[in-house]
């Protein structure tokens, strides 16, 4: 995966937010308080108007300026998620400008790990840890299968989508969905749903 | 739901102008990183105290900015947490050296970024503290991630406020927010949702006698729904949620500014007991008439009457509010003659003025 | 609509009961005939300022009793003015032999009661004034008993009651509060109804984008119903009204205390002015979170710079209330040095508390 | 009219305004503050039970302790109207345990004279001195053509009803349904209602 394709994932997974701002609030209505579209567009929304001004630095680099915009301008608890996550991606692929297979699985589970030290998150806790995890697994698996980067990204898509549709059998334990004990179950999380769009648009702009 | 408002994506900007504008002697405000600070900040030799979380609770916390209370606070948009390079940049206006304090309430998105804002203030040379504030009972701590911080908060930042500004040093002035937290628990009720500018449809809906007891201030759900009852039935049930509640203990994360690292501490809360000197708080949610608070008080006074509580101080008012939901909370907080004196100490915010 | 409170007649003696447990350092009150005043009224030498009127207003009037504002308030039940024998008991406590005034707002309930009262306080041989507040612009005059007593009361009662605070004489309190009010003028508008708790409807009833402009404080129609606009242009309307009426001439009654007898006297109030130095107060009616009254301070802010008229003063929050409503209220006051000085004068009571 | 008569009136009155508290209150909804029903009542319930502890009194001391009463615990607009109605009633009729037509002629004078000065209202503002006026002139016409009580009283009954419809026909200029302009035309005025209410109890306890 190259600089340009890195710049076509953010691009897209930016457009993919503002597309889906509405349904992800109302995934955060029916548990939380009907803000998380709202907030991803607002870091979005600032990314789309930076992303010309980066096209020319090197892949860390880049994450590095992802990082910084999403967290000074998200907020709540999906700022601190999503920043840290392209925070801790981009120190695993520092200076590089061409991402092979083990490269891409570096990246991926350190921002998973920055997700899980940032949250204190558990598997099950019903958050975006619950599509992040399983995705990688799922990558890992594949890149240790051998897989060229595209069949990998397409296995660890297909965990990611179950995994988020799974959200919605869990009793949520972090977050504000948690102080709705058992009646946060049935309902899919908006966290793991925005993460499924981010590597939905990761596959799609290998 | 109707709104005195103009686009809801300027609420918070243009409330906070219009707050710079009625207060100019008394606070500022700097926009892109947004944060209220005191005119006179930084003051030397005195700790900082900083707070901050969603707007749409006011006057918490901007309306607490002045001599004897805050140095700072950063407002986020509606419910959202603020951002760490707010909270960063609100600690470089006012840090005199002497420290800052973040005084932080217990949602996953308030404290991530609190403490992403605590490694970037100590990376930056600040001498910094984050102390969580943990109180309100209506939260089962078994399935999330403990109890929301509410009311304790507006008077922790008092207590504090002034201590700081009698020139404690910073470590005394963690001490004492820490001790005040743990000696304060809170409860609350909705009669009516709150409705967020952005979205213009109620957060949750309540049928036409119903309540939600135990609510959260950004309209989170507590403990259960049940038909409107008598207030001093209601009050009554927060009250004895308060008073009953038994030793609270937890875990929580604070910074170790020695060694630039989180560690875990374990925290509790002790059951109130017969004999307390106490001050209790009686809090509108935004759309209550203070009527009905002090209708409140008088039950609630009588409650601790009958049980050899004291109260010795009160507080009655919208002080910690959900933009405009109807209903109320409770904090009930023991007091010592430390905690007394710092009460009484003079203040001069938006909000608050006495002594001065 | 929901309330908290118990049984709708016990609602205004339980919210008083509740007040005079909360403070009781400031405060007490006297039932049958009800009636709060001063714990230390009267105070040798001092006018004393008595106000009152139907309740659901609060924190007005009870919440300004204290030092340097009222010596006594007598609440009426809700939205009903209170009678002649809690105007007589209330003058007789707390007077100190330097005399008494009745601050009234002009309604026909509180005008008739609190003419009763002079004459009784009078026949009692209390030296008793009677001044009238009628600012609120919305009002037509013509098929109306004149102007409502609004928003002004406020303010010419915190600058009324410093000046007695500092031992004004009868006369002159009496003619600072009459400057007062021919100094200020008031326009409100509502989003929502207030509901009467004996009643538990609304009183008027609004469409789910309608306001009513120029509402009074029971819910009183003022000048149109229309749909709901963004917060700049509803202040600028409201601000537009007070700016730019005209003088206002009518003809009052007022006590004659030497032959005990009413006469009639002409009042005029001034139009705004460029080069005028003004206080600028922002009410809310009892159910808008604070955060909106800041957006509407903002864009009055910006009215008065741009028409070359000095806010050297403002009051922003919820003091004249009618119960739950949402919406606000403007009041400008035209002040002087005089007035400023005593505005900032110190005060102490249930609501304010500053200098002290 | 005899003491047992005046008290029997005031007796009536008091059940009858109990009995009318909703549709006075009603009235006052619709172009006041929706209270007048329960503004006398909570003076006439106090007059209820105030009754029998007069009774031994003469026609104007007991006028006089009704006024007092009603002034102290109506409040708002009616209750120094109904107050000094009393009152001024009161002190035309002191020490007299009997009325004749013109004792009574003289009573209502004094007391509608009363309300005229306190509300300092005029005929045709939409108040209650739209019932009293056009009563005391029908009675005094009555009384003038040496009408009997009963039926001096009647003819005065049947134009206070009359007026009381009336009302509904005009702009209110005082009280709260002033506020309204022209929208208070097409209700009848709460406070012509209940001093309709009176006259028909006066009449009915003859
Ligand atoms: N501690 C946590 N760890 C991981 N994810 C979390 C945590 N807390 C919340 N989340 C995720 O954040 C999402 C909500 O984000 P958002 O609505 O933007 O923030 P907020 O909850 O502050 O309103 C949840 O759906 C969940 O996936
Ligand atoms: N100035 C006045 N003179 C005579 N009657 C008046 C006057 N003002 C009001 N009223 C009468 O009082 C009635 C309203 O009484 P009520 O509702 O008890 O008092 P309030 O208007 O204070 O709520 C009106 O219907 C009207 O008949
Ligand atoms: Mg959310
Ligand atoms: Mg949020
Ligand atoms: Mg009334
Ligand atoms: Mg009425």
């Amino acid at each position: 995966m190259n600089t340009e394709q890195i710049l076509r994932w953010l691009q897209r997974f930016a457009t993919k937010i503002e597309q889906n701002k509405e349904y992800l609030t109302e995934l955060d209505a029916a548990i939380g308080d009907a803000d998380h579209g709202i907030n991803m567009e607002r870091g979005f929304k600032k990314l789309l108007i930076q992303l010309p001004t980066i096209t020319n630095k090197d892949i860390g680099s880049i994450l590095k300026a992802v990082s910084m915009t999403l967290i000074s301008s998200i907020g709540g608890a999906s700022g601190p998620l999503y920043g840290t996550f392209f925070l801790r991606a981009s120190s695993a692929v520092a200076d590089r400008s061409e991402l092979d297979e083990q490269d891409m699985l570096d990246m991926l589970r350190a921002g998973l790990n920055g997700v899980i030290e940032r949250g204190k998150t558990q598997l099950g806790d019903k958050t975006m840890l619950d599509v992040l995890f399983p995705a990688v697994t799922a990558f890992e698996k594949a890149v240790d299968e051998r897989k060229q980067m595209r069949d990998a990204m397409a296995q660890a898509l297909v965990a990611a989508e179950q995994a988020m549709k799974d959200t919605a059998l869990m009793q949520a334990k972090k977050g504000r969905a948690s102080y709705l004990g058992e009646r946060s179950i049935g309902h899919q999380d908006p966290g793991a749903t925005s993460c499924y769009l981010m590597l939905k648009c990761l596959y799609e702009s290998l | 739901m109707k709104k005195l408002i103009n686009n809801p994506e300027d609420f918070v900007r243009e409330s906070l102008e219009g707050m710079a504008a009625a207060h100019a002697d008394l606070i500022k405000i700097n926009f892109d990183p947004t944060f209220i600070h005191r005119l006179d900040a930084p003051k030397s030799g005195k700790v900082a105290i900083i707070s901050g979380g969603g707007s749409g609770h006011e006057p918490m916390h901007a309306g607490f900015v002045g001599m004897g209370m805050l140095d700072a606070a950063c407002p986020g948009q509606i419910f959202t947490s603020p951002t760490p390079d707010q909270m960063l940049a609100a600690a470089q206006a006012v840090d005199s050296g002497a420290g800052v304090i973040y005084i932080v309430k217990n949602y996953s998105g308030d404290v991530m970024n609190f403490e992403m804002a605590t490694e970037l203030a100590y990376s930056e040379g600040i001498r910094v503290l984050n102390i969580l504030i943990d109180d309100d009972v209506a939260v089962r701590d078994i399935y999330t991630q403990g109890r929301r911080g509410v009311g304790t908060t507006v008077l922790a930042e008092k207590i504090c406020g002034a201590a700081a500004e009698r020139g404690y040093s910073l470590q005394k002035v963690a001490d004492l927010c820490r001790r005040v937290n743990l000696s304060g628990r809170s409860m609350g009720i909705a009669l009516s949702s709150c409705t967020v500018p952005m979205r213009m449809s109620p957060t949750f809906a309540l049928g036409a006698d119903e309540i939600e007891v135990g609510i959260g201030i950004h309209g989170e759900p507590g403990r259960k729904r049940m038909d409107l009852m008598p207030a001093n039935e209601l009050v009554s049930m927060l009250a004895l949620s308060i008073l009953e509640d038994s030793a609270y203990t937890r875990v929580v994360r604070e910074w170790d500014m020695d060694n630039g690292k989180w560690f875990d501490c374990e925290l509790i809360n002790q059951p109130f007991q017969r004999g307390d000197r106490i001050l209790a708080f009686v809090n509108g949610m935004g759309g209550t008439p203070i009527s009905e608070l002090y209708i409140v008080y008088r039950k609630l006074a009588e409650i601790c009457q009958n049980r050899g509580i004291q109260i010795v101080r009160n507080l009655i008012g919208s002080y910690i509010t959900s933009l405009e939901m109807q209903g109320c909370s409770i904090t009930l907080l023991k007091l010592d003659d430390e905690m007394i004196e710092l009460w009484d100490a003079p203040v001069k915010t938006p909000t608050w003025r006495w002594g001065v």
